[in-house]
C-alpha cells in the first residue's frame, strides 16, 4: 500500500494553530509481526491494533499512541491524543482518491451550510454584490443566531436559501461568482 | 414522599432527575419533543409522553400540555430543572392550581425575585449589601446623572426586567449617560416589554460568585457554600469550581449569613442561588437570585457530599431539613466543565448533528453527568449543552489536574464540541493562579493559542505529524471507508471546500 | 518527583495507575502478555513493551523481563498493582538492587509480614491483640491438644504460609485434632512447600474488617479508616464499604492506633492495610498485614477524599505524607461491587470472551474503575474482575440506592457477570440493616431467589413478559441478525441445547 | 410480521426463577405512527426506536422501556430493565426460525465448552459408562478449573478434548449415548 499523505498540524484543536503542509509518501507492508513502514524513506516498524471503529492504538518503537479517526462530510481528521491533525490521503492508484477542492480563488463559489439549521433571513439579494466576509445568509441553530459570509468578493449569482427552511450541513445557501 | 414525579425538562439535567428519583424509589414520567423521541431522558424514564413539535416554545414551554400529561399519568410533582419553566411563577402558580406539587419556591417567592428592583427593595429591607446605586427604575436622565455623581463614574446602566446583558449600558462619563439611558431604556422595551432601566457603580473586573442555599418548609434555611462562576463568554458560564480560590472560611461564612437572609427575606423554599458580585477588594454585592437548581450544582454536591436534588424532592414532600448548617462540611475541591456542542475553531458555532463517536472518561474523582450518546442526533432546537464533566480532587491543584486527564481521555466525533476549550483554561497559567474575573475568557481567547516555540515542542510536533500520517494510512488499511462519502447531502453538493471557514457573527438569543 | 514509571499489572488497577500518572505529569510504561495486546492498558499507557506468552508465569511474573523492560525505557520506579508481583519481596529485592524504585514497602517488611508466625511475633511484642492460639507452628499434636484445651473449641489450624483457606481446618471437638492437623499439614506441604501449621481460637460468624494506612520515608504513619469486607465468596471479596456498619468513632480510632502500632513494628512504609477479625462483642484481632494497594480502596478514597495512589508515588519519591492525622476527615459512605467475568446462574463459572455490548453507568456518586471496553475480549488467563463500580453517598442508605440505580444502567453482554448477584445483595434485608459476618454471601446464595409470591408481583411479570415478547419481535423487524449465527464454530456444532446447565465444581486456584 | 415466541421468566438473572414457557402469537404491522401490535389477540399500539445495536426503547401506553437484547451462540435473552427473559423466537413462514434442539434426551448428546479455557484434564475414559452428572473433562478458565459435567446417564461414545488444548466456547467436548 502507498499513499501520499499531507497532514496539516494544529496545537490542541484550540483557536488557530500552524500548518506544515508538506506531503509525505507512506508505505506500508505487512511484516511477519505488525507492520513494515516506509515513511518518506524512513522505515519504521509498527504494531497496529484496531480496538474500535475509529481507533487505533500503535505501538512505534515501545511508544504507544491511541489514534481517533474523525470523518465528516467535508473533513479527515486524525487525534493523536490530545493534539489534532487535519489530513488528506490520496492512493496514487485509486481514481477514488479524496480531493482537496476549493483552493481555486477563481470561479463560481459555494456557500455552504456548515451546520444543520433554520434559515432566519437572508442579507443580500441576487445579483447584488459583496465583498469578502460580507454576510449572506443568517441560518439559527441551538438558540444561535450564525451569519454566514462570502468567502470572496464577487456578485451573488444564486440564493438558493429559503427563509424558514431546514438546512443540512453541506447544503448549498448561495453562489457567488 | 412522592410515588411519582414528572420532569419538565430534557437533556441531562432531566437525566440527572430520573438517576435521583430512581434512587429514592420515585417513578419518573418525562415529556419530549418530536425531535426528542430517542433523546436519553425518553430511554431513561418510567413513562414518556409526547408534547409537539421542536420548537420549545410549542413543547416544553407549553404549560398547559405539560400539566395535561401531569393529570393522566397520576404524578403528584413536577420537577422543572432549570431553563425552559424553572423560573416561570405563573407556571409554579398553575402547578398549584392543579393540585400538583411544584419542585421550587413558591410562585411569591419567584416573582418578587424575577423583577430585580423590587428584589433590592425587599433586600434592601434585611440588610443585604448591593452595588450602590438606585433601587428603582430612573425617572429621567436627570436623575441618573445625579445618582451617578453620588457613587462616581464608571456606572452601568441595566434593565430591570433584565437578563443575558439586553439593557446593559457601561457608561465612563457624564457626558455619554444621557444617551446610553435612552439606548438602554428602547432596548430593554424590546426585549421585556418594559423600559424601566436602574443604575449602578460600575465593578472593575468583578468576579461572580454564587452561594448555594437551601431552606424546607418550616422554617430551616442553610448554605452549603460558594461557587466561582467567573468564567462566562457572552455571559454563558462555561466552567465553574467550588470554593472559590479567593474566598477564606470567614468570608464564606459572611456570604452564607447573607444568602440566608436574602432567602428568609423572600420567604423562599427549596433549592436557590443567591448570585453575588466580589470586587477586587472582596467586597461582595448581591446581584439576583436564581429561583431554581443551577447548572453547577455537582460542585457543591462534591463538596458537601450533600445530593442537591434528592434534598429538593424531600423538601418539596414536606419533610425536615435533615441536618442543621453546623453539620455542614466542605472539603476538597470541584470544577465542572460544561460540554457544549459548539465549534471552537469557528467562533463557537453551534454544532447540532450525528454524534458518530463518543469515547467518555471515567476513574477516580470524575464525574459525568450527560445527556448525549453514541449515535444520538443532537438537535438544532435547544442549548448546546451536552453534558457536564466535574473533576474533584483533595485541592484545587488535583481537581484541575483530574479534568485535565479527564479532558484528555473525552473524544465526541461527528459535531463539535468545545472540548479543548478546557485543555486551554486549565494549563493557562491565570486560571492556575485563580486570577479570575468575569472578562477572564475574553482575553483567554484573544490571545493566539500557545505558540510552541521552542525547539523541543517542535520536534514533539513533528513526531505527532508523522504518526498522524502513519495512522491515516493504518486506518486506511484496517477499516477501509471512504472519507467524505458518509454525508449523502454534502457528498452531493460537490466537492466541499475543506479550508473555509465562515467566520459570522453569533448572536446569542438567551 | 519520578519522570517515568513502569507498572507491572494489567486490567482495571493498570489502567487507574495510569490516570493517576497522567493527573500527576508522570510517563507510564507498561507491559503486555500475548493476549493483552488491545486492552486497555496498553492503549492508554505512553509506551507498552510485550513481555510474553500469556500464562502469568511468562509474562506478569517475569521479574527479569520487567526489569530489562525498566531499564531500556528509562523507569525510575515500578508499581506493582496487587497480585502478581505486588508482595513479592524477591522482586522488591530486586528493583532495589536494579537501581528502580520499588512504590511499596522494603523487602524487610514485606518479608516479615509475608510469614503469619514470624508477623505474629513481632506484633505480640508491640502489644496488638490477636486471636487466641499459638504465634508459631505446632511442635505436635499434643500441643495442639493443649493449646485448644487452653483457649476453648472450636478452634482453627492455619499454615503459616498460608492464604485463600488452603491448609485451614476448622476443628470443634479434641477427637478430630489429630487427623485434621495432620491434613493441614500435608496441604500446606503441598500448596506453599511449608508444612507449618499453628492454632487459634476460631472466631464464630466473624467479620473481616481492615484498617488502612499510610507510611512516608520519614517516620510519619496515619490511618485512614476502616472497610468492612465481610461479604465473600471462596475467601474472594466480593463487595466492601466504608465505613464498617458497626464501627464508632472511637473503635475506629482504637483500631487505627493498632493499624499504626502494626505498620510502625515493621517499619512500613507506602500504603498498607491491616485485616482484623471481629467477634460478635465487636473485639478486633490482628489477622494479617497486606503489604500493598488493595482492590477495595476506592472506598476509602471516597469518605477520605483522598487519592491513595497519588500519595503512594508522593511516598516513594521521598516526600513527606502532606497531611496530619488529625487532618483526616471521614465523611459519608462509600461501596465498592467487584465486577467479575463469571456466571451467575451457572455456579459462578468464569465467563472470558468478546464484550459485544457495554452500556456503564455514571452520573452522581457513581464512580467507574474500569479495564474493560465493548469489543474486547477477555482473555482466559487472568482473573476475572473486569471493573468496579463505586457508590457514594451522604448515608450508607443513599450509597445503597446509588448503586442500585447504577447496577440498573449496567449492562453487559457477550459475557457473563455477576452484576445481578449485586442487586440481591443490596435489596437483601439482612445487607441493609448492616448483619454481615464472612458466612452472609454462602447463606445468601443458599437461599432461592426472591419467590415473588404476591399477586402484585405476579402481575408484573407477566406484563414484563409480554413487553419482551413484543421487543423480541421488534428487534427481528428492526435489526435482523440470525440469532446464534454469531458465533461460527458453535453454529457447525449443530444444535445446542440451550437449557442443558453444566453444574460442575469449580476450585479456587488462588 | 408474524411470530411465535417463548418467554421464560428469570428473577432479575439471579439464581433460579421460574418458568412460564406459554408461546406466545405476536403480530406486528406498521402504522401511521409506530406500530400496530397484536399479542396474543389482545391489540396494543407501540413506539419502537433503536437507540444503538441491540438496544430498543420503545413506549407502550406512555410506559416506557429500555430493552437490551443479548445473543450468544445458545441463547437469546431479552432485558427489560434489569429482569432477563430468555426467549425463543420463530417465524413461521421462515425456514431459517430458530429450533429448539437437545430437548430430545434420547440419542447421542454433544457436550459442549461453555466459555473458551484450556483443557487441564480427562475424568473418563472413552467407552466408559457415566452417571447424569458425572464430570467427563476439567477445563480451566481465568485461574478456576471447572469441571464440564455429562448431561444424562449413558456411554462416553468419543472425547474430542485433549489435555493442553484450547477451547472455544461450543467446541464439542465429547459425545455422549
Amino acid at each position: 500500500m502507498v499513499y501520499e499523505i499531507v497532514v496539516s498540524g494544529e496545537a490542541g484543536g484550540g483557536a488557530g494553530g500552524e500548518t506544515s503542509g508538506k506531503p509525505h509518501r507512506l508505505e506500508l507492508e505487512k511484516a511477519a509481526e505488525g507492520w513494515e513502514c516506509r515513511l518518506d524513506g524512513q522505515v519504521v516498524h509498527i504494531d497496529a491494533v484496531l480496538p474500535r471503529r475509529d481507533v487505533l492504538s500503535l505501538l512505534v518503537d515501545g511508544h504507544a499512541y491511541e489514534i481517533k479517526r474523525e470523518q465528516t462530510a467535508t473533513d479527515l481528521h486524525m487525534w493523536v491524543g490530545s493534539t489534532r491533525f487535519a489530513v488528506e490521503l490520496r492512493d496514487p492508484r485509486s481514481l477514488r482518491s479524496r480531493q482537496k477542492a476549493g483552493s481555486d480563488e477563481k470561479g463560481p463559489k459555494k456557500i455552504l451550510a456548515p451546520m444543520p439549521g433554520r434559515v432566519v433571513r437572508l442579507l443580500v439579494a441576487e445579483n447584488s454584490e459583496v465583498e469578502a466576509g460580507q454576510g449572506i445568509v443568517v441560518v439559527e441553530a441551538m438558540k444561535m443566531q450564525n451569519e454566514i459570509k462570502s468567502p470572496k468578493k464577487g456578485v451573488v449569482k444564486k440564493i438558493m436559501a429559503t427563509p424558514g427552511a431546514a438546512v443540512n450541513p453541506g447544503d448549498v445557501l448561495a453562489i457567488v461568482e | 414522599m412522592f410515588k411519582k414525579i414528572l420532569i419538565a425538562n430534557r437533556g441531562e439535567i432531566a437525566v440527572r432527575i430520573i438517576r435521583a428519583c430512581r434512587e429514592m424509589g420515585i417513578a419518573t414520567v418525562v415529556v419530549y419533543s418530536d425531535v426528542d423521541r430517542a433523546a436519553l431522558h425518553v430511554r431513561k424514564s418510567d413513562e414518556a409522553y409526547p408534547i409537539g413539535p421542536a420548537p420549545a416554545a410549542e413543547s416544553y414551554l407549553r404549560m398547559d400540555k405539560i400539566l395535561d400529561v401531569a393529570k393522566r399519568s397520576g404524578a403528584e410533582a413536577i420537577h422543572p430543572g432549570y431553563g425552559f419553566l424553572s423560573e416561570n411563577a405563573k407556571f409554579a402558580q398553575a402547578c398549584a392550581d392543579a393540585g400538583v406539587k411544584f419542585i421550587g419556591p413558591s410562585p411569591h417567592s419567584m416573582n418578587l425575585m424575577g423583577s430585580k428592583t423590587s428584589a433590592r427593595r425587599e433586600m434592601e429591607k434585611a440588610g443585604v449589601p448591593f452595588v450602590p446605586g438606585t433601587s428603582r427604575g430612573l425617572a429621567s436622565a436627570e436623575e441618573g446623572e445625579q445618582v451617578a455623581e453620588r457613587i462616581g463614574y464608571p456606572v452601568m446602566l441595566k434593565a430591570a426586567a433584565g437578563g443575558g446583558g439586553k439593557g446593559m449600558r457601561l457608561v465612563h462619563t457624564r457626558q455619554e449617560l444621557r444617551s446610553a439611558l435612552e439606548s438602554a431604556q428602547s432596548e430593554a422595551q424590546r426585549s421585556f416589554g418594559d423600559s424601566e432601566v436602574y443604575i449602578e457603580k460600575a465593578i472593575v473586573n468583578p468576579r461572580h460568585i454564587e452561594m448555594q442555599v437551601l431552606a424546607d418548609e418550616h422554617g430551616n434555611t442553610v448554605w452549603l457554600g460558594e461557587r466561582e462562576c467567573s468564567i462566562q463568554r457572552r455571559h454563558q458560564k462555561v466552567l465553574e469550581e467550588a470554593p472559590s480560590p479567593i474566598v477564606d472560611p470567614d468570608m464564606r461564612r459572611r456570604m452564607g449569613e447573607v444568602a440566608v437572609r436574602v432567602a428568609q427575606a423572600a420567604s423562599y423554599t427549596n433549592a436557590g442561588t443567591i448570585e453575588f458580585l466580589v470586587d477586587e477588594q472582596k467586597n461582595f454585592y448581591f446581584l439576583e437570585m436564581n429561583t431554581r437548581l443551577q447548572v453547577e450544582h455537582p460542585v457543591t454536591e462534591l463538596t458537601t457530599g450533600l445530593d442537591l436534588v434528592h434534598l429538593q424532592l424531600r423538601i418539596a414532600a414536606g419533610e425536615k431539613l435533615p441536618f442543621a448548617q453546623s453539620d455542614v462540611q466542605i472539603r476538597g475541591h470541584a470544577i465542572e466543565c460544561r460540554i457544549y456542542a459548539e465549534d471552537p475553531d469557528n467562533n463557537y458555532f453551534p454544532s447540532p448533528g450525528k454524534i458518530t463517536v463518543l469515547l467518555q472518561p471515567a476513574g477516580p474523582g470524575i464525574r459525568r453527568d450527560s445527556g448525549m450518546y453514541e449515535g444520538w442526533n443532537v438537535p438544532m432546537d435547544y442549548d448546546p449543552l451536552l453534558a457536564k464533566l466535574i473533576g474533584y480532587g483533595t485541592d484545587r491543584q488535583q481537581a484541575i489536574m483530574r479534568l485535565d486527564r479527564a479532558l484528555y481521555e473525552y473524544f465526541v466525533a461527528g459535531i463539535k464540541t468545545n472540548i479543548s476549550l478546557f485543555r486551554r483554561i486549565l494549563r493557562d497559567d491565570d486560571f492556575r493562579a485563580g486570577k479570575l474575573d468575569t472578562g477572564y475568557l475574553d482575553r483567554l481567547l484573544a490571545k493566539a493559542a500557545p505558540a510552541g516555540a521552542s525547539a523541543a515542542r517542535d520536534s514533539q510536533s513533528t513526531k505527532l505529524e508523522r504518526i498522524a500520517a502513519i495512522a491515516s494510512g493504518m486506518f486506511a488499511v484496517l477499516e477501509p471507508s471512504a472519507p467524505g462519502s458518509k454525508n449523502g447531502s454534502a457528498g452531493e453538493a460537490g466537492p466541499v471546500p475543506s479550508n473555509w471557514k465562515q467566520k459570522g457573527r453569533a448572536e446569542a438569543l438567551r
